[in-house]
């Protein structure tokens, strides 16, 4: 089955998109070594600010190297698609943010991306840059509660780079950025559902497909197995049933305040996000959970997958204000007003 | 033995990439499906790289190969195959010339290497199970008096028992875990790559036995 | 063949997706009437400055609800899924919006719409309000040049809100805003390649396929048919075909200025969109026209099909000073701060 | 003939709107693949505003139905049927009693609202080579002292014979027109539903010619 899908030699696809994001934005990033697959943002180092490095494959934009810029992430590793970026790069980035505070690593915990950053973390050591490291493990359906250290990243890792990266901007030390992008990352729950599979375009076939009028809950951003395989349900359902299982896991309560985010894998079009969202913020009502922000769009794709997912973040009133901060990137909706 | 790993290295590349697709179709099932690339990639990276390291003490052309395959192909086959290889490698640094004697504690530090960087652990359906095997075998033939042939043949042998027996494990780490139950049934990707890579140097030892 | 599509019943689509837009973004919008269609900034009427109003079938987000908000269009009426909204909804909307200076109607040129709007403006020249009229026409395939006036508007139509948006809020009259809005079509040419079709939710089967492999130069963003049916093309090849139209139709010439547009028509990956801009960046580069803003993503969609689209708009001073001009929707990527 | 149009909407409801996959068909080939839809939705609208119209004059009915036609289903179809609607039953606005005499001046009217909205001419491969042929036919019948049913069946003849000229032309204006060349060979999907609608009113008229 030929793919649909426009590029040039599936080898070239990674490079080719850095180039294409380079073009576009002239100033906003710049390439460590032309070579290579580090890119920091174009006024990196800032000397006496904690400095954050993420990373992860490519296929997944704007996730990771979207959310580089003021108030987000200083610097990015970007890896083939759906593969981890390798050591150097990251330890390139590592050496070429550090401002002198420290730099904290946020990524997503995928083992080729753990084990990378692992051996980046104790080169960057060597070199007498202090880092300290935060994983995105927000999927609840990867693992039990029991082994939340197991479970893997996908699109509420957002909230870690908002969070962190206003604390970074704010001028607070790695220690009390460490502790946001903690804050964020383990007061976020997400769930996904895929209606597709996707194509890697050097493997040039589906890895995973899921066929038309069916539905994977739980299936990872990188087509991992979900918990169940069934008839696709109405939106309704699928929000109801992700919800059933995201609030009571952190748990959310009456009371609460937080942030949601509806993400597209990719295919899946902007209004059935909203649809979603539309009973998903009717469930949150009728649970008594306010919601201070709402995020709707592609924030965490897998190329040409269909699909969505839904994120909460709790929120305290720090991590509020954190969010509330002006960023900016050309991949993000926020505004420098912070609206 | 410094033509030994440009060899078995070449050999990987020209009998290994062919069955990427294996690798591809058995890491689509529990994992991500990535596997048959990154061996591609890393092996064409490593092969590049052999040019500059003929003739280099076996120590660097472990070590840097084994960079050469991560850097083009990270992930967590690319960095298990990159400690592997900076492991083993470091393992035999300085030594002026290394034989079939060294091949065991070559593998033991490549070994350790990998559960330093994996925390994981014999039985968690990873490649440690083909591999840990292999180099048991290896040592117990090469003490035994066995020829460099018949010790590869019997590491070899091992790596296979031990690939297959992953068949029937639970993945405890990894993506793998995330399928939980769905995972058993499936051969690891991880330790296939590892058996067929082991395949691809017993070819070369065969053929070049009487050199080594 | 079933829908990959998260929704509920398909009648309720629009309705439910216009209910997820006011539930996500509290304050930014109002509807007119509970029961219809008509939506309009928060804080409409403004006083003394022109109105600018919109419309067009749903299936397009951010396409056309989306570009309403400050520095972009005043109010929007909604349609069914590649319908035109009604007449009725249109002269409510013209009347809310209405600050005593006028409304400008932009839209694209579909016969639905046009018979709509016109039906809508002469009950509101009836009331007294000034109606002037400029239709999103950039699609060069869909009409030779000596039938401009044929041709339909694509995703080029977003070059007419931000800049008559950016007119409009620096309170520039009727003529002055329907002047930047016509300069903003007349100066813009786009053209698209599909390489699925898409599904009409209430329709259940998809009105238009193209089968994986192939690509259907110039198909509109309801699937009309284009210009070739082939074989897909590369990127660069696509990217190259795409220009090789485009330019000489205005004509674009060297040291001209320009601002691009690459969007997503739904399925279609981020990745992709930036290796097509990577080419079209350098042939603009090799041709003299200098790129002085890029805008990259999803900005007028045809749910899930899968292609994309290129648009470039001719600028002078004016238009440019107009275009980076500050504008907030939380449907777009550019900044309060004009970034 | 209050109880006409109410009855006549009813009967293109009941007959036209299960026909509506082939509007969509014939849409999805020189269109966008909406009329199915649109006729669907707009005459569900229509057949709901009814109740409200039974016994009221008839242009209330026409007009009002038309209005409700395209604020369900606006589109151009939906504008231009509201527009004949609304232009037709201002045609007989202020009658005390409207008869098979006024329908050739109803559809005049409307025809010509028709050609003031959407600038079309005949030839153009629209739904006036469907209205306007029929329209002339049943004035001609009526003038020559047919029945009502008769001049309906010519009118319907017409409107057919008319609809299926639209095969040979090559569309002028609006979406068809985007096609070019590819419009030949293809029946108009708007004339299509015209003559639908025409049908369904011929076999109401059969039903209930003896009441009007
Ligand atoms: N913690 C670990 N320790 C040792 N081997 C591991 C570990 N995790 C995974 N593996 C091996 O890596 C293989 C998968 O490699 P790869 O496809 O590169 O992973 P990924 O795509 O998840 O980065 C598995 O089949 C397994 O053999
Ligand atoms: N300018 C026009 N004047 C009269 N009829 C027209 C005109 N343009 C289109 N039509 C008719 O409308 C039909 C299409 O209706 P519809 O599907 O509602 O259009 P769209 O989907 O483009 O809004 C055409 O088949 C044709 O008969
Ligand atoms: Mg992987
Ligand atoms: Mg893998
Ligand atoms: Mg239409
Ligand atoms: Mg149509």
């Amino acid at each position: 089955m030929p793919m649909r899908k426009i590029i040039n030699d599936p080898s070239l696809v990674e490079d080719q998109t850095v180039d294409g994001i380079l073009a576009a934005f002239p100033g906003h990033l710049k390439r460590i070594d032309a070579t290579r697959r580090g890119l920091i943002r174009g006024d990196a180092p800032i000397k006496g600010k904690v400095a954050i490095a993420t990373g992860g494959g490519s296929g997944h934009l704007p996730l990771f190297l979207g959310y580089v810029g003021p108030g987000l992430a200083t610097g990015c590793s970007v890896g083939n698609v759906f593969s981890s970026p390798s050591s150097d790069d990251m330890l390139d980035v590592t050496k070429a943010i550090d401002g002198g505070e420290g730099v904290l690593y946020l990524y997503g915990n995928y083992s080729g991306d753990t084990m990378n950053f692992d051996m980046a973390s104790e080169m960057a050591e060597v070199d007498g840059i202090t880092v300290k490291t935060t994983l995105g493990r927000d999927d609840v359906t990867s693992a039990p509660k029991a082994e939340i250290k197991r479970r893997r990243g996908v699109a509420g890792i957002f909230f870690g780079f908002k969070i962190a990266g206003a604390a970074a901007e704010a001028g607070r030390d790695l220690d009390a950025v460490h502790a946001a992008a903690e804050a964020a990352v383990f007061n976020t729950r997400s769930m996904g559902v895929a209606l597709s599979g996707t194509t890697i375009p050097a493997a040039g076939e589906p890895g995973f497909q899921v066929a038309a009028g069916q539905m994977e809950m739980g299936m990872g951003i990188h087509g991992e197995p979900g918990v169940e395989v069934g008839p696709l349900l109405t939106a309704d359902q699928i929000a109801g049933q992700m919800l059933d299982r995201i609030l009571p896991d952190l748990p959310f309560s009456s009371g609460d305040t937080a942030a949601v985010l509806v993400n597209s894998l990719g295919a899946t079009a902007p209004e059935e996000l909203y649809i979603l969202y539309n009973k998903a913020s009717q469930i949150l009502r009728d649970r008594g959970i306010s919601v201070h922000r709402a995020y709707i769009g592609e924030y965490a794709t897998s190329m040409e997958m269909s699909g969505a997912s839904i994120s909460i973040c709790k929120l305290d009133d720090d991590m509020a204000k954190l969010l509330d901060a002006p960023a900016y990137s050309p991949f993000l909706l926020q505004q420098v007003g912070g609206r | 033995m410094t033509d030994a790993v440009p060899g078995i290295l070449r050999a990987i590349s020209e009998q290994v990439v062919p069955q990427a697709n294996t690798l591809r179709d058995l890491d689509s099932q529990i994992g991500d499906g990535d596997l048959g690339i990154t061996v591609t990639r890393g092996m064409e990276a490593v092969v590049n790289a052999l040019g500059e390291l003929e003739g280099k003490p076996v120590s660097d052309q472990l070590s840097r190969s084994g960079m050469a395959f991560n850097r083009a192909a990270a992930s967590t086959f690319g960095v298990l195959f990159a400690t592997a290889m900076m492991r083993g490698g470091a393992a035999v640094k300085g030594k002026e010339s290394v034989g079939a004697g060294d091949v065991a504690e070559i593998g033991r530090a490549a070994l350790q290497g990998l559960m330093d960087r994996g925390k994981a652990s014999i039985g968690d359906k990873t490649l440690l199970d083909a591999l840990a095997p292999a180099i048991d075998a290896f040592d117990a033939a090469h003490k035994a008096g066995k020829s460099l042939v018949e010790a590869t043949d019997a590491a070899v042998a091992a790596c296979e028992a031990g690939t297959k027996a992953t068949i029937e494990m639970r993945s405890k780490v990894s993506r793998a875990s995330w399928v939980g139950e769905r995972s058993i049934g499936v051969q690891d990707p991880g330790a296939t790559a590892v058996m067929l890579m082991l395949q691809a140097a017993r070819s070369w030892v065969h053929e070049n036995a009487s050199q080594v």
